[in-house]
């Protein structure tokens, strides 16, 4: 019925899901396999971009595809939940059908990334979008130098891909740094108290031969940047991901733009070069 | 290829293809109201007022189903929309400022992804301009650069004619394709002028230059002065031509229901408001400064267009009376 | 038969308007004031907030000043300063609502300055704005108006309008619906609703719509259809009118605003009709702390009730 | 032993808005006491006759109800004191407000049933099903909800089935 020749931009793939893990109490990762054998074979992504997930009857949100492109055979996709769509999205369970569309947007230049140093840097549910290209580096851990993780939430419990921070943790080849903001630790806690910011500069990663990848709330970017900028890293050096309010994810219905930038189409990828000549409408 | 057809054989070749199965669309009364509507003889059309709702319904519309969804237990089955049950379609009297807007939306809606709604549609649409004969103090279209008799969009063109009917010109295959179809109905072209056209008052802005200073322009104060009056309402989007945002929602219940695209407007708070609470923009002059941004500088930037046709429509109807052509001048002269 | 309204008293008004508004923001006593002041279009008028009184000269009162300005002082506009005592130029039928917001809460008499006009009727939202002001260009409302002269204000410039009888238009043709059956009113709305395109006008200028977030804008769960289909647009209409019963103050800004010209008064001026039967309530100038769907006696009507 | 079930061609849908403390207590009297009525009522129980919003009557019948019952608590009886004064006007309104729109009020019944009253709820829900039985299905709501904007509309079908499913 739904095969990617249709002329139907609007029309998603149908998916069912494979698997669902609670991340946090709110927080909850699908894993999806697409039931249309040829989408399953000749679905491709790359890290960074989006996809329009449909739960039928409520309507569709948009999240970043949050599996590694290189982990084929299906996708995952990581929400909160907090409207109607992520509501009806949570009630779904194993075997249950949804609806796919995508991928959509740019996506990481990884290619450019090869050879270089990595510093990833994400809050609360902003991991997602960076796991993705995390992961991916795993996959290919000979093609890139050290690789850095600050990650940070509120809580302990807010923490999502728990299990993957732990494997993170004991990889020799990844320096995984976690945090909690302060009042936000358990007695058990084995990581930092502080905001994401301080404790990147305590970590003080270096800038030479390094691309930052930072994603997370508006104020945690905010001063993240100054805080990248003292360690040494240029605008080009650093990359981030858009969110914004979108419907079609196809440069059409017109509620994604900063500026003249359709973050759907031209993004949801930046450097923060780009991101600073864009007006501040985000 | 110029001919003459009479107020007459113009009626007669309408009520033929209505009869033939071809939907005629074209301004009649609704209640009170000139609207764009398909019409069941020739008789219902009114061509001496300006619909309150532009032409782009016909490629747009206000509301559509883009496919139907029903659930079984844990199976969902989709039913896509065939495009090729649009039907064929006679869009007649469409005044130059609505029939411009057309060739103005094929740009966003196919540029990369192809949205075939619009696509399919305006294929199997036959668009009959007619020259503007009245204009009041809200129209504007010499000021972007248009006029009364401007064929631009138009795949057929009528002039009215002191001597009664129109001077009939085609400019696309569709157009001649009409008048080829039944060339009975019209005559060689006579010696009789056309009646004199409406006159809007305003003065040609300089667009380059309005868009110089919204390039530079993204934070001002004057986008408070303009835009504090401004109540938030969707009137000014959804009259307008050329304003083609919309939203998708499901609608139907747990069992089975529809998707739908429908038309939304950069005016509303709710329309970037983003599940978390963050609103990028969230003050009502925000919002307007992304209207008058997307109409004079966006579109310009990505698709080399100004998405404005001077129709008038949102001054005329705009409930607290923002005049974007005032604001349009006044940036011009800054 | 087309009579003539005599709007002589305008220019004066205008005048009287201009020298309250340069005193009382000189002097202190208001911070800003929200009036109207001419636009573009020839005759054409439109809202604004003056706060210099340097700009006192702008403000003007003509036929052609329909709005109704008490939604500038409702939580729904953010964007209007209101620090200190706000000035207003208001028309008697938005004082009424006014004084509906006093008596609901949203707003303090003691930060509001009142510029009373007397007023003997403004433009019908279907005629250019230069038209002439007669029986004909009126617009409906103020063919029913009991309030040309507000009272309670703080300032009333001292002219009287006249105006002569009118045909009150809303009351005739509430009559006639009345009369049809059931299924000819239902084919009259639906023909009026499913011209709707959901721009939310009527929402966005009614001064009682403040909500921070409107029941049509909430989809947990969905009441109303968001969607312009006749079935949302009638869901919508009836919501719209069912919250505004004891509520509207009768300034038909919904009505006035509709570009696609559905009768909405007619609804709120029929709910109007009933609260007065029923209740003995009306929209007036003094605030009531309580409308009458957020009172009783114990002895309302109930004859409808098994 | 049951009566002997009577065939109709038409069974209505009733959608009874009752609060808990009254009506719902006695309609469940009515159950226990083996009252019969009309299988055609879905009670749904709310705290309080003042807890019905007129938006859900509205949204019963568009979802294809052909009758609706709202009944709570005689007046003084209210568990929150005023909740069915303050309902009671609400309803004696926006009666008048379908009505004026053209909706059939003999669609929609008001009613005081008590926690005692079995037997009344059996009878205000047996005449109200009798009622709309006898004036067929409620098609307005349902045929407005086939509508479309003549822009949007498309007839083909496969939709024609699809809405006839809905």
């Amino acid at each position: 019925m739904c095969d990617h020749t249709n002329k139907n931009i609007y029309l998603p793939y149908l998916a069912t899901v494979e698997e669902v893990i609670d991340e946090t109490p709110d927080v909850r990762t699908l894993r999806l396999v697409f039931q249309d054998e040829q989408v399953r074979e000749n679905f491709t992504f790359r890290a960074g971009q989006f996809g329009e997930y449909s739960a039928f009857g409520a309507g569709e949100s948009t999240f970043c595809i949050a599996s590694s492109p290189t982990r084929t055979g299906h996708i995952e996709c990581c929400f909160r939940s907090v409207g109607r769509v992520t509501e009806e999205l949570r009630r779904l369970e194993v075997g249950d059908t949804m609806g796919v569309r995508g991928p959509y947007g740019n996506s990481f230049p990884i290619e450019e990334f090869f050879g270089k140093n990595l510093v990833f840097v994400a809050g609360g549910i902003a991991l997602p979008p960076l796991r993705t290209l995390i992961w991916n580096c795993l996959d290919w851990r000979d093609k890139f130098g050290d690789i850095t993780i600050v990650y940070g939430a509120r809580t302990e419990s807010d923490l999502v891909y728990k299990r993957e921070l732990k494997e993170w943790q004991e990889r020799a080849d990844v320096r995984l740094v976690k945090t909690v903001d302060p009042g936000g630790n358990g007695p058990e806690w084995d990581g930092k108290v502080g905001f994401v910011p301080t404790i990147l500069e305590e970590a003080a990663p270096s800038a030479d031969n390094t691309i930052a990848l930072v994603c997370g709330p508006p104020i945690m970017i905010k001063f993240t940047l100054p805080v990248l900028e003292k360690l040494g890293f240029t605008d080009e050096q650093v990359y981030t991901t858009l969110e914004n309010r979108m419907k079609c994810g196809l440069g059409k219905c017109g509620r994604c733009n900063v500026g003249n930038v359709y973050v759907c189409k031209d993004g949801p990828v930046f450097t923060a070069k780009q991101v600073k000549a864009m007006p501040m409408e985000f | 290829m110029q001919k003459f057809i009479s107020e007459q054989n113009l009626h007669t070749l309408l009520d033929k293809l209505i009869a033939e199965g071809t939907r005629v669309v074209a301004p009649r009364m609704n209640a009170g109201t000139p609207l764009y509507e398909p019409l069941k003889s020739a008789s219902e059309m009114v061509a001496d007022q300006l619909p309150r709702r532009s032409g782009k319904e016909a490629f747009f519309p206000l509301c559509e189903d883009i496919m139907t969804y029903e659930k079984e237990g844990q199976k969902v089955t989709l039913k896509d929309i065939d495009p090729a049950r649009f039907p064929e379609t006679v869009l007649v009297g469409v005044r130059p400022c609505d029939a411009a807007a057309i060739p103005v939306l094929d740009a966003v809606f196919s540029w990369d992804y192809k949205d075939e709604f619009f696509l399919e549609r305006r294929k199997k649409t036959t668009i009959v301009g007619l020259a503007c004969t009245s204009a009041d103090d809200a129209c504007f279209c010499t000021a972007v650069g248009l006029s009364p008799s401007e064929t631009r969009g138009s795949d057929l063109f009528l002039t009215p004619l002191e001597d009664g009917g129109y001077a009939c010109e085609s400019y696309s295959e569709k157009g001649e394709a009409l008048i080829k179809g039944h060339l009975e109905l019209f005559a060689e072209p006579g010696n009789s002028r056309a009646v004199s056209l409406a006159q809007p008052q305003t003065e040609k802005f300089d667009l380059k230059k309005v868009k110089a200073w919204l390039d530079e322009h993204f934070e001002d104060s004057s986008w408070d002065s303009i835009a504090t009056r401004c109540v938030g309402c969707g009137a000014c989007a959804f009259v307008c031509p050329v304003c083609h945002c919309f939203d998708i929602v499901d609608e139907g219940t747990e069992k089975s229901g529809k998707r739908r695209k429908n038309w939304d407007a950069c005016g509303f708070w709710k329309f970037t408001h983003h599940a978390s609470g963050h609103n990028p923009r969230d003050q009502q002059p925000k919002r307007y400064r992304n209207r008058i941004m997307h109409k004079f500088k966006y579109y310009e930037d990505k698709f080399g267009q100004t998405l404005c046709t001077g129709c008038g429509r949102c001054i005329r109807l705009c409930p607290v009376g923002i005049d974007i052509a005032q604001i349009v001048e006044e940036i011009s002269k800054k | 038969m087309t009579k003539s309204i005599d709007t002589s008293i305008y220019a004066a008004v205008s005048e009287a308007i201009r020298a309250e508004a340069q005193r009382i923001l000189s002097d202190g006593t208001v911070t800003a004031i929200v009036g109207y002041a001419a636009a573009r279009r020839k005759g054409s008028a439109q809202p604004i907030v003056i706060s210099s009184a340097d700009d006192a000269a702008k403000l003007i009162f003509t036929p052609a000043c329909v709005n109704n300005l008490a939604v500038y002082l409702t939580k729904a506009k953010k964007e209007i300063p209101k620090k200190g005592k706000v000035g207003i130029v208001v028309k008697g039928c938005d004082l009424k609502a006014l004084s509906g917001l006093m008596g609901e809460s949203q707003l303090k008499r003691e930060d509001l300055y009142l510029i009373g006009v007397p007023c003997a009727g403004v433009l019908a939202s279907t005629v250019q704005p230069a038209t002439e002001l007669t029986s004909d260009s009126i617009a409906p409302k103020c063919t029913e108006c009991d309030a040309q002269l507000p009272g309670g204000c703080d300032f009333v410039p001292p002219q009287a309008p006249l105006t002569p009888g009118q045909t009150r238009k809303y009351a005739a043709e509430i009559a006639r619906l009345e009369a049809l059956t059931p299924a000819e009113r239902w084919a009259y709305w639906k023909e009026q609703f499913s011209k709707c395109i959901k721009c939310y006008a009527c929402r966005q200028v009614c001064p009682f719509c403040f909500c921070e977030q409107c029941l049509c804008d909430r989809n947990k769960p969905q009441m109303v259809d968001t969607t312009p289909r006749p079935a949302g647009n009638t869901a919508w209409h009836i919501v719209r009118a069912m919250h505004l019963a004891g509520r509207c103050a009768g300034c038909a800004e919904c009505e006035r605003v509709c570009p696609m010209d559905i009768p909405l008064n007619l609804l709120n001026r029929k709910m109007a009709k009933e609260l007065k039967e029923l209740y003995d309530y009306e929209a007036g100038f003094e605030v009531n702390d309580k409308g009458p769907l957020n009172s009783y006696t114990e002895k309302d009507d109930q004859s409808f009730i098994k | 032993m049951h009566p002997e079930k009577q065939k109709h061609t038409f069974e209505p849908k009733i959608i009874a808005f009752v609060c808990t403390w009254c009506t719902y207590a006695g309609a469940d009297l009515a159950g226990t006491s083996r009252m019969q009525y009309p299988p055609n009522v879905r009670v749904l129980k709310f705290p309080c006759t003042g807890r019905i919003d007129p938006v859900f009557i509205l949204k019963a019948f568009q979802q294809g109800a052909d009758g609706v019952l709202v009944s709570g608590c005689h007046p003084g009886d209210c568990h929150y004191i005023a909740g069915n004064f303050h309902a009671r006007r609400r309803f004696a309104v926006f009666r008048k407000l379908l009505e004026f729109v053209g909706v059939d009020l003999n669609r929609l019944q008001f009613s005081w049933v008590s926690a005692a009253e079995g037997g009344k709820w059996v009878e205000v829900v047996t005449d109200l099903t009798e009622k709309v039985r006898a004036m067929g299905p409620m098609t307005e709501f349902r045929e407005l909800a086939l509508e479309e904007q003549w822009s949007g509309a498309i007839n083909t079908p496969e939709l024609e089935e699809a809405y006839n499913q809905i």
